[in-house]
């Protein structure tokens, strides 16, 4: 059980993931004019896609 | 002789200067509606339920010279890799950890996620609003290099593993190129839009397949232009020359 | 007559000229704040532009301008930090006046477009402009003191 | 009133790119070329031309101007000497 597997630090991982991915869900919904159920699919990956790297980029600028 | 150069220069600007505006005398009305051209283009794209003239003539009536656009790319993203690769007497240092404004590396960690989306949000809605592969692509690959505007490099190159993205450069060169190839094998002409059923107008699934194109576009100016970055961004940052030579 | 291209016509050529003015002019410090100024000039234009032809679409040029316009003005905050002088080139009045005008051209046009998703969507737009200004103009004055490799 | 614009747009760019050839100095000449890019994506915007003007602004506003200045600080590195540039 090294430090980044604990489960505390999975929780805050899954935490801030999913944060990141309603808030750029949220974004999406926003930018478009009309929608519908593959507006909803192709939104939820990009904003998937858009969090994963929104992680990456905090812990690649804090990790020394 | 520099004025016999002189005097050529002004014979040739004189005749091209009468041509243009012997041409331009009879330029139809300026911002008028009616086209020849323009009038053709539009009706063939809202045949195809494409919303957006522009992606319906880039995608599916000149898919071809997209190709051809996409390959000029691909070579010029070639050619700076092999220009700016390391030479034998030079050696790269580590990038040095930079100390950038608490506000400003914030900024940059908030709006690295929200341009990439920004950028995937223009590729993806290519023909129904204004934007596509071209600027989508450029705006998600630039949203990328804001961990090397708000932080330093090296946070850059942790996220940048740069083999995935030549590797989806080339992908994505040979996905606009399969699918041409799969409308020849479906039995019509390469890169025709008859692959796949148009859709209903003005959604995400409308175009045939201008939305496949445009999503392959999407992926290779992206990736090329982040490939691109790259080596300028050695060059610039990294790779030090010998001070002995 | 229609108003809103008015503004713009005004926006444009105001804002244009006082940007094209700074930015051949004068020291390196005062070029690089003209050339953040030009984003919160000609955004807001655009945004009244689209509101004036009746086409929402072209709000995506003005989200564009309003994300990538500041990240320009980093990139030349960054890699022009040894030319500026010491203290940075700081103009917070311009700064905040080209925020409230964006801010002002913003609230009249949700108020023009009334609420609903193109309301919120210029609200994001507006937001990211202010920011941006903010954060290129904090940039500007000495974001990048700490930052000696490039 | 829509031609009014069109005509301020245009002095505007003819303005912003003559400053752009006049200036010498290649980080400065990019400086200029940032507001001619974003000028120009206004110009096709008001000429109705908003892919155009998509394109303009996605890579004139931040990618040209970073590979400018990489190349400008490339060159001014290779001539300074090893200890201040580091």
């Amino acid at each position: 059980m090294t430090r980044r597997t604990a489960p505390r630090a999975v929780l805050l991982a899954a935490g801030e993931l999913l944060a990141w991915w309603a808030a750029l869900a949220l974004l999406w919904l926003v930018l478009i004019s009309s929608v519908d159920t593959l507006e909803r699919i192709v939104g939820a990956s990009c904003a998937a896609v858009g969090a994963i790297l929104a992680r990456l980029g905090r812990r690649a600028v804090t990790w020394r | 002789m520099n004025r016999l150069r002189l005097w050529l220069l002004a014979v040739g600007g004189a005749g091209l200067a009468a041509l243009l505006v012997a041409a331009c005398l009879d330029l139809p009305g300026f911002g008028g509606r009616r086209h020849p051209y323009g009038d053709r283009a539009v009706q063939a794209s809202l045949a195809r339920h494409t919303a957006n003239t522009i992606s319906s003539v880039n995608f599916d009536q000149r898919a071809y010279d997209t190709l051809g656009e996409m390959s000029i790319l691909f070579a010029a993203v070639l050619g700076c890799v092999v220009l700016l690769r390391q030479a034998r007497d030079e050696h790269r240092d580590r990038p040095e950890p930079a100390e950038v404004a608490r506000p400003v590396r914030r900024y940059a960690l908030l709006v690295l996620p929200v341009a990439l989306v920004t950028g995937l949000y223009v590729v993806a809605h290519g023909q129904l609003s204004p934007g596509g592969g071209f600027q989508g692509g450029v705006v998600a690959a630039t949203a990328l290099h804001l961990l090397y505007l708000g932080a330093d490099y090296g946070a850059l190159e942790r996220v940048r593993p740069l083999g995935v993205y030549e590797t989806s450069d080339a992908v994505a060169v040979c996905a606009y190129l399969v699918l041409g190839l799969a409308s020849v094998l479906a039995g019509t002409a390469f890169l025709a839009n008859t692959l796949l059923p148009y859709g209903t107008f003005n959604t995400l699934s409308s175009g045939g397949t201008v939305p496949l194109l445009n999503a392959a576009i999407g992926m290779e100016v992206a990736s090329a232009v982040v490939v691109l970055l790259a080596h300028f961004l050695d060059q610039a940052v990294e790779i030090e020359e010998e001070q002995g030579s | 007559m229609n108003g809103w291209i008015l503004a713009a016509t005004v926006a444009l050529g105001g804002g244009g000229a006082a940007v094209l003015w700074g930015v051949t002019t004068g020291p390196p410090a005062r070029r690089v704040i003209a050339q953040n100024l030009a984003t919160s000039a000609v955004c807001p234009a655009l945004l009244l532009l689209s509101q004036g032809y009746g086409r929402p679409a072209y709000v995506d040029l003005a989200l564009l301008l309003a994300l990538l316009g500041p990240v320009g003005t980093l990139v030349f905050a960054r890699l022009l930090c040894d030319d500026l002088s010491e203290e940075g080139a700081s103009a917070w009045a311009l700064t905040w006046t080209a925020a409230g005008l964006g801010a002002a051209a913003v609230v009249a046009l949700c108020v023009a477009v009334g609420p609903g998703r193109a309301m919120v969507k210029l609200l994001v737009v507006g937001a990211l402009l202010i920011s941006g200004n903010v954060i290129a103009s904090r940039a500007l004055a000495g974001g990048f003191r700490g930052v000696r490799g490039g | 009133m829509s031609d009014a614009v069109i005509v301020v747009v245009l002095l505007l760019v003819a303005a912003c790119a003559t400053a752009a050839v006049v200036q010498r100095d290649p980080a400065r000449q990019a400086l200029v070329l940032s507001v001619l890019g974003v000028l120009l994506a206004a110009l096709f915007t008001v000429l109705q031309a908003p892919d155009v003007g998509l394109s303009q602004l996605a890579v004139g506003s931040a990618l040209t101007p970073l590979l400018i200045m990489l190349c400008v600080r490339k060159i001014r590195r290779r001539g300074r000497p090893k200890e201040d540039a580091r």
